[in-house]
């Protein structure tokens, strides 16, 4: 294992320290327990978006803080969840009143420990409301599982949740939208190389140089199936067929699309997916309204890609649009 | 046979020394099928534990076991912290404030805690979790203590069974908690939650030599 | 290899593809000779701003495409500089009348061909000049050698003379501020992997486990000295110590920081790049007027990571704030 | 001595041929001082030269160097794009429309493309780069002609001059281009343009044997 870092124990911590004096416009760092808020919280009358989960996945949920997307991320250890605690204190902070937001990808860990710290912020007489992510169609029986995971679903339900919100609208109206979002959002992902988590200094899967994992989640766990290699447009053909056999559109329906680098892609090739993907959208004479090219939920180093598309209707389209200005996603502003 | 203050603070050492010696070993065991934490989650929690033992010196049972409680929900993270986090949460509650647990406490502050994992992660048995070991090893334990017999008396047949359960885990498939997104990938692997839960009941039993 | 590529010779070509159909409002691509240009060009009394290189640095140039910096960027095949033909069409496409400004990075190869670019440009009667970026510390004896190459400060440069060339200043005065970015920008990078060109199929060099490469450029060839590794903190000291040796900052100055990652680099260990930075730039008492962390300038997967430092005044202030809208860089628009 | 169109067709073709049959071995030379793409950009140049002279049929030799010029300019890239892109513009301006070109016209077509390539890259003798092998090649070849001896005379003392000039590169410190970059790591090994410029001078020289 060769990574750009002190001791394994204090990656989270010295990245939060790292961002911090990277935007301190834009966000403020709490410690122990450890979150990230928004530098002007808590925001008059506007429900308080909150969302975290193992770091790891950067961008996410740190990156996307600001005006027009979260209020507060709770980063936990990397690939693991954040522990009540830190919901909790974010929770006590970003609320001004108009209650708050849980925005939950859908694992064990995450779900357990965001309705601990929603029990705990209710008792203390917090309006709290959650919507859980679960995007991944990858998980095929979700019956006999525990549920689909949620990936790259998520980004656009933090952005869309969050101009929802920074538009004053209340907890109840911010959480149908978002749940709107969950609701008309697909992905799948996969990867060619595992990642490292630094405290465990070994890859958590091995691949061989002719194959890859299809299917795969965002903590360098192994996919739904090892295949051999095959050419980028084959490759994404399959993954363009697990979202659209699951997600039926229509010609003429339209889309924001999400190609996202799993953190060690070079950006070439993710535009060399985004060819294939716009090329079989096209072919079914779905619009494709606005796309993401790039790192935004991620593996650490992991080399490989996820493709997230999400139906859009006049609502989330002007959600979608609407100003954000965070570390990492910033437009109209 | 009572369990007073001293028998729960050295059951802790003996689990944090366990769950020390196989963070890598369980580590490995989540990487085939989770996310690769488990080993390093629970070390990092049972040395949350043992610091928050020693910084805050509970005097009974029960506020050992809601010390322990806390710290795991507090640094342990992912699906085994709000799990074991309930288990001594819940075997606290059960203590109250006695100086000295007896058997039938025990045997019903586990009960306790096994409810509180099945209310939280939904899993039955045969679902490849922790569970597996959990529910049939507090069905034995209840029974036997009800039966009249101690913790002692029984303490080889428990780890055993919480042995063989662990094992047992190896061919089924998950359907709970992150190895079920693995399909039948994940048969063929021990769950680790079922390993560190043999540990568990491992040091709550060798706890007991060393009154 | 195992990359996300159909044919090593169609990365280039259908990399452009995926990025117009990513950014159709942003961009207009030009295949034959290839390069990218703004969607709105020629734009009327505006300076254009030509640019380019090797392609597997994105988003580098293609990326900078857009209102407020790059008319145009010219990508050469891998690590490859563009040839004279592509800057040649690029020019007679993009130039309002106004004139162009060629932002060359310092390597043989383009600095020949943006030459000869120029020439042929001149011979039509468009008015052309030219800055060529320095800035990499890693070059030491740059007397005996080609120059320091071109590394992070093009970026500045292209943000910075963009601003200028929006505003509607002329030729000489865009020349002129890009110019002096040019002189006042220092950046140095180091190695952890190596990466493969495509074509070649095969790492351009080995790197053991316990090794990183001090002082590389950004064609992912091998750095000034193989090193053992080290915690990132005493990387990042001794690459502060390269810049800030050749670049004496006094208490008070104020910089514009670019923490960039290589490609293959997790954005958590830039974070942890950046705290040291800002703690090494703290302590001599300059100040950290603007942070960019990420991936602006790569070299397709390598893991590594790269710091620019930019010494700022107040026009460079002003124009580094300005509006810029391009696929990978936009703000305050 | 007198060398019409086909002879320069054929030094076009036996120098696509070996920069074909090197692509590895140059890309491997400029893997270790430069950034690893001398072969695959010289073979694409190449290709597309050939493919250009078969396109557009052209007639005299000037023509045919000016269209494996153009070629190469427009797709090769880097360093050596404009370097050898000026070496075959550099000859066809010296040939002009003569339909046969003499030993005295080929040397000082080739002087002509020597001050091209150091006009262009500033580079001395000494320097680590192709000029390494141009320079003493081209004055052998300018003094023997001068002197009333031909190419076919020459070739293989040319040949042979351009090999060891070649490897002279070896134990040299790069001062241009790409491989400067390394400062003292340059050191042992040969220069990549250096080494397709051996192949230039062996093909224009082999070239005759195919008359
Ligand atoms: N729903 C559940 N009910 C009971 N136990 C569960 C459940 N989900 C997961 N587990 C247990 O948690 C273990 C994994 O813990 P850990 O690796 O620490 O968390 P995570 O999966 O979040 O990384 C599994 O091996 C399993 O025994
Ligand atoms: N200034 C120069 N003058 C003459 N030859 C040069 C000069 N710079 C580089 N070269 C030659 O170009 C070769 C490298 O070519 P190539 O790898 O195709 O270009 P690049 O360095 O741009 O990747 C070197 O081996 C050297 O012989
Ligand atoms: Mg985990
Ligand atoms: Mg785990
Ligand atoms: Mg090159
Ligand atoms: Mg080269």
């Amino acid at each position: 294992m060769k990574k750009l870092i002190n001791k394994p124990e204090d990656v989270v911590k010295e990245m939060l320290e790292g961002m911090a004096a990277a935007h301190p416009d834009l966000i403020k760092v709490h410690f122990e327990p450890n979150f990230i808020y928004r530098a002007d919280a808590p925001v008059k009358g506007k429900v308080a978006l909150i969302s975290g989960g193992g770091s790891g996945h950067e961008p996410l949920h740190g990156g996307y803080v600001g005006k027009g997307m979260l209020d507060a991320a709770c980063p936990g250890n990397v690939f693991t969840s954040p522990t009540p605690d830190q919901m909790y204190e974010a929770g006590k902070i970003v609320d001004s009143g108009a209650g708050i937001l849980l925005i939950v990808k859908n694992y064990t860990g995450d779900v357990m420990n965001f309705d601990m710290a929603a029990e705990l912020l209710k008792a203390e007489g917090h309006n709290v409301e959650s919507v859980v992510i679960a995007d991944d169609v990858a998980v095929e029986q979700s019956l006999y599982s525990a549920g689909r995971r949620g990936v790259g679903g998520t980004v656009f339900a933090e952005k869309i949740g969050g101009a929802a919100a920074e538009k004053g609208w209340p907890l109840e109206e911010v959480k149908r939208v978002v749940q709107k979002v969950a609701d008309n959002v697909r992905s799948i992902g996969i990867a060619l190389t595992p990642c490292t988590v630094p405290a465990a200094g070994k890859p958590t899967f091995e691949l061989k140089e002719d194959e890859f994992e299809f299917g795969i989640g965002i903590h360098g766990e192994p996919g739904r199936r090892r295949l051999k290699m095959k050419p980028a447009d084959e490759i994404v053909q399959m993954m363009m067929d697990a979202i659209l056999s699951d997600m039926p559109l229509e010609k003429g329906d339209e889309v924001a699309l999400l190609v996202n680098g799993m953190g060690g892609t070079p950006l070439m090739e993710l535009y060399i997916v985004n060819r294939k993907v716009s090329q079989i959208l096209d072919g079914i004479g779905v619009k494709r309204y606005r796309t993401l090219v790039g790192n935004y939920i991620t593996s650490l180093e992991m080399q490989g890609a996820s493709v997230t598309v999400l139906k859009l209707d006049d609502e989330l389209k002007e959600l979608l649009d609407a100003p954000v200005h965070t570390p990492a996603l910033r437009w109209r502003t | 046979m009572m369990y007073d203050a001293n028998y729960f603070r050295r059951f802790i050492e003996i689990f944090a020394k366990y769950l020390e010696e196989n963070k890598e070993y369980l580590t490995r065991l989540d990487a085939a099928i989770g996310d690769g934490d488990h080993g390093i989650n629970m070390d990092r929690g049972a040395k949350a534990a043992l610091d928050r033992l020693s910084s805050t010196n509970p005097k009974t049972p029960g506020e050992i076991m809601r010390t322990v409680g806390m710290a795991l929900l507090s640094s342990v993270g992912g699906a085994a912290g709000p799990l074991y986090g309930t288990i001594f949460m819940r075997m606290s509650l059960a203590f109250g404030n006695r100086d000295k647990i007896d058997d039938k406490n025990l045997a019903t502050a586990l009960e306790q805690a096994l409810l509180g994992i099945k209310g939280l992660g939904k899993a039955e048995v045969g679902d490849k979790t922790m569970v597996d070991v959990w529910e049939p090893v507090v069905n034995f334990l209840k029974e036997n203590i009800e039966n009249g017999r101690t913790l002692p008396e029984i303490c080889e047949e428990v780890v055993a069974l919480a042995e063989e359960r662990m094992k047992a885990t190896i061919p089924l498939q998950a359907r709970k908690g992150r190895a079920s997104y693995l399909g039948e990938r994940s048969i063929g692997h021990q769950d680790p939650g079922a390993t560190s839960s043999y540990y568990f009941f491992r040091s709550l039993c060798e706890a007991i030599g060393g009154r």
